[in-house]
């Protein structure tokens, strides 16, 4: 049965690092917030440059919120280029998401409404990205605790649009599928087969917490990266390995309230195992039906 | 042009309590006037509330999450742009 | 500006006594910057290497050379209980303890432990010889220390360099001793000073590359570092091991609580080599838990939406 | 209506000024527009500058006005300032300069025009004026003293104090020359007749103001810049008593 060449490993935090650094031969790739080194000097930029020599690092942005009709602000652009350059790094991404308009600056990810003036804006904005850095960033899914207003498309039909015409990798966050799709009552495991797989370049796992609406009601699942990987998410990476041959990228984000460093060890071989046995399925032919792991 | 003026709209309930609160209370209101299509205006009087308030109060903690995290100091910050400007 | 120039247009074994003193102390900076370069374009042409992060030794060689290797594996046996500390002797705390120990600068070490042994010994010719014999072919062939192969590379820029200073003021001395004039002590002196410095860059331990993939090190390792009061002994990861490795055993925490309070005493300071002080070292499994850290902390997206 | 103010701010005001006469009836006067929304230059962040001239202030009719203001507030950044008639002498005394300002840019939008007839004395506008730069080079001062672990917390400081700077200087040109230039190029003319070079300090106030953000390790400096150019304000101003 062939093999595929799947990598999996963490998001570079300062306080993991020296953990991660001497835990290589259990991890094949680390994840460098780019943002976090806009305003490094040489000696940090070199050192990441050392760093990607000793490990294979991506990088990955916050600030860009290119899925806008708003152009995305040239003075970060420049920021993100100038580090693409000092550290040689080719593999890089990016949210769906927009954090600012005009003068307001959100603080965070915000899901654009998922319509055709936010995808051309989108397409606009990539091919300045383009012109500016060199090259396009895969792009992540975004997490929400609303569905937009102003939507004219569905999310998987709209990730379908926006990867069919940007021809970008797709960063496939699972935890975000799955808190939109429990938030907002979908299957993620039918969600999961809608997506445009065939631009699939890398996964995220991460974890959150569920909230009470203010009114008490109910409760919402927030993606928050202070919490390990939910058993819901490893089956849907074992379904998306069951769906499809690529070799992918596997980052575990862990952003805070750090365990000890052999759980994210343990959460690095649960992935792998995902990977295998979905692989196994896929390869075998068995094309699982389209069924539902208990939630 | 609209979908900037709607993405401004909803980046300003999403930063701006009064605002949020003027809309929340006054919807029709405040949308009244407001640089939107129709189409935008229904979309955002049909709007999930609920998950607006929870977006909003999410947003608020992270900026105030970030606003409080210790950025580098003045000298530090100095070095970097020059260091990186002269690159040697 | 103009004058300064003039001046080195003059032909040089005419000037006098200070005139000459001040062309050739400007000839001789110009010949160490010209010897530095040269070697610095050479050393730095190679790629960096991919490196064994997970042995704290194989840094600590890189740092500070086979001794300061050697005190960091004490410092680490002891801390994992491998070695039993009386002042500055040390004695292997059982028989097993060689089967539990992994490097074999660890196995060397305890092999010459049966009995107490000062620490003075284990940092003698032969133990030293072997760690070098360990480390400095693979670190050499990184090109990050100068091995024998390095040090001939920097020969042939460093000993022509030396020679023409030396030849020059050879010359300066001859003429003015023919012309009768005796006093070229300061010419004698400085050109000796000169030729030295040149000579010296011959034998840094380390080449320019090797200094800078340490300094990224210590970057890249920055959150260790900035949590080192934090760090515990016998907490079976190899933090304090690899604190040392990178900034020296000084960086050990010295609070009674941290648990490092027999180091001082391993490596009394009269026998210290310059510059560094007891060392430990660990080879443990991984780092301890991170939760408590408190190192500035890395961005994050800190969940991907509201 | 007059078409320099964009679509959505027009319907809006009007909106508004369509509740204030329901809410008021006969009490209100006057309404006008000041600042830069009755020049018509409004900027995305400026706010909408209303004067509502009442004979009297009742609060159930007051009460009957605070949703439209709160939506108007809102929508347009509407900020209202509730004059009664019987105090247009005092308050323009006591707030000459911004009276000052008031008369020589606004707009009326119901009611007669009361502060053509309003004489503010050169005498109460040279106190006013004192007053403004005083006070804030003390509160300057202060902040400067007390904000020193996060210097790009100054930034905000800085950019809210470039208004009332720009303003005074255009009150100072109005006295000195009888020049009615708009604030920012009014303080770029100020600035050359005083002694020393201000042609950085300015650039930067434009920066702050429109960005918020600063080169790293330029806000301290810039406030002890911005210091000596209030002091050489002062000097001038006592040139002109």
């Amino acid at each position: 049965m062939r093999e595929l060449k799947h990598r999996v490993g963490l998001g570079f935090r300062t306080e993991l690092a020296p953990s991660i650094l001497v835990n290589l031969d259990s991890i094949d790739l680390v994840e460098v917030m780019a943002d976090d080194l806009f305003t490094a000097n040489e000696a940090r930029l070199r050192a990441v440059r050392t760093m990607h020599v000793q490990v294979p690092v991506t990088l990955h942005g916050v600030g860009l919120g290119l899925a806008s009709s708003q152009p995305v602000c040239e003075k970060h652009l420049a920021k993100v280029a100038r580090v693409l350059e000092h550290t040689g790094i080719a593999s890089w991404s990016e949210h769906l998401a927009f954090v600012r308009a005009c003068e307001i600056e959100i603080g965070h990810l915000a899901a654009p409404p998922r319509n055709e003036a936010t995808i051309e804006g989108t397409l606009k904005n990539l091919a300045r990205i383009k012109a500016v850095c060199g090259s396009l960033p895969a792009l992540e899914n975004v997490a929400t605790l609303l569905e937009p207003p102003g939507s004219t498309y569905s999310e998987a039909e709209y990730h379908r649009q926006i990867f069919r015409r940007s021809g970008c990798g797709f960063l496939l966050d699972l935890h975000n599928l799955f808190a939109n799709c429990v938030n907002f009552g979908r299957d993620p495991f039918f969600e999961l087969t809608q997506l445009p797989l065939e631009n699939l370049s890398g996964v995220h796992l991460s974890g959150g917490h569920w909230i009470p609406e203010l009114s008490g009601a109910k409760e919402r699942l927030l993606d928050d990266h202070v919490h390990g990987v939910p058993p819901e998410v490893f089956a849907l990476l074992e379904k998306l390995a069951a769906l499809t041959a690529r070799p992918l990228d596997v980052i575990i984000e862990r952003d805070g309230s750090y365990p000890p460093f052999q759980v994210l060890l343990l959460e690095v071989e649960k992935a792998r195992a995902c990977l295998a046995r979905g692989n196994a399925k896929y390869f075998l032919g068995k094309e699982p039906a389209l069924e539902r792991a208990a939630l | 042009m609209s979908a900037q003026h709607f993405e401004h709209f909803l980046a300003r309930l999403y930063t701006d309590e009064f605002f949020l609160e003027t809309f929340l209370s006054y919807p029709e209101r405040l949308l009244k006037n407001a640089e939107l299509t129709r189409e935008e205006r229904s979309a955002l009087l049909a709007i999930d509330r609920e998950g607006l308030k929870l977006a909003a109060r999410s947003f608020r903690a992270k900026r105030k999450k970030r606003e409080s995290k210790p950025k580098l100091n003045p000298l530090k910050r100095a070095q970097a742009f020059f260091a990186t400007r002269i690159g040697w | 500006m103009k004058d300064f120039f003039q001046f080195f247009l003059q032909k040089p074994l005419d000037l006098k006594g200070p005139d000459f003193l001040f062309y050739y102390f400007c000839v001789a900076v110009a010949a160490y910057v010209l010897a530095l370069l040269l070697t610095r374009a050479r050393e730095y042409a190679r790629p960096v290497p991919k490196l064994n992060l997970t042995d704290p030794y194989e840094i600590a060689y890189l740092r500070d050379g086979p001794k300061e290797a050697i005190r960091v594996a004490i410092v680490s046996l002891v801390d994992r209980g491998l070695l039993n500390p009386t002042g500055s002797m040390v004695k292997i705390a059982g028989s097993s303890a060689i089967e539990q120990a992994r490097r074999p600068i660890e196995k060397n070490i305890l092999a010459m432990c049966r009995s107490a042994t000062h620490t003075d010994t284990l940092l003698g010719a032969g133990p030293e010889a072997d760690v070098r014999s360990i480390y400095e072919g693979l670190l050499g062939s990184h090109g990050l220390v100068a091995d024998e192969k390095a040090k001939q590379l920097r020969a042939a820029i460093c000993l022509p360099v030396s020679a023409l200073l030396a030849l020059f003021a050879g010359t300066k001395v001859f003429v003015a001793v023919s012309r009768g004039r005796t006093n070229v002590e300061f010419l004698v002196v400085m050109a000796a000073l000169a030729c030295m410095a040149v000579y010296k860059l011959i034998n840094g331990h380390r080449t320019m590359l090797g200094t800078s993939v340490l300094a990224d090190l210590r970057t890249m390792f920055q959150g260790l570092k900035s949590r080192q009061r934090n760090v515990r002994a016998n907490s079976g990861t190899n933090e304090a091991a690899l604190l040392m490795a990178l900034y020296g055993i000084d960086s050990l925490p010295k609070t009674v609580g941290a648990g490092f309070t027999y180091v001082p005493a391993l490596f009394p300071a009269p026998k210290q080599a310059p510059g560094s002080g007891s060392s430990n070292s660990g080879c443990g499994s991984s780092c301890s838990s991170c939760g408590s850290s408190c190192g500035g902390g890395g961005g994050g997206c800190g969940g991907c939406g509201s | 209506m007059d078409s320099a103010l964009p679509p959505h701010v027009q319907d809006n005001l009007d909106l508004f000024l369509k509740e204030a006469k329901k809410a008021f009836g006969s009490e209100l006067v006057n309404a006008s527009l000041f600042g830069s929304a009755a020049e018509g230059r409004l900027r995305a962040t400026s706010d909408v500058n209303l004067i509502l001239v009442l004979k009297s202030f009742a609060p159930a009719q007051v009460d009957s006005l605070r949703e439209p203001l709160r939506i108007a507030h809102a929508a347009i950044q509407l900020s209202v300032m509730f004059l009664l008639e019987s105090e247009l002498t005092q308050a323009s005394d006591a707030f000459a300069m911004k009276f000052h300002d008031i008369l020589d840019r606004h707009k009326v939008l119901h009611g007669p025009d009361v502060f053509s007839q309003i004489k503010i004395s050169r005498v109460s506008i040279l106190d006013r004026l004192r007053q403004v730069l005083m006070n804030l080079t003390l509160r300057l001062r202060e902040r400067y003293a007390l904000v020193s672990l996060r210097e790009e917390h100054l930034v905000p400081i800085l950019a809210d104090a470039v208004g009332p700077i720009r303003a005074a200087a255009a009150t100072i040109l109005d006295l000195e020359k009888g020049q009615r230039l708009a604030p920012k190029d009014a303080l770029a003319s100020l600035a050359q007749a005083l002694p020393g070079k201000w042609d950085a300090l300015l650039a930067d106030f434009s920066v702050a103001r429109e960005t918020g953000e600063l080169p790293p390790g330029r806000p301290g400096p810039m406030l002890l810049d911005t210091l000596s150019l209030l002091h050489s304000m002062q000097e001038h101003l006592r040139k002109l008593a």
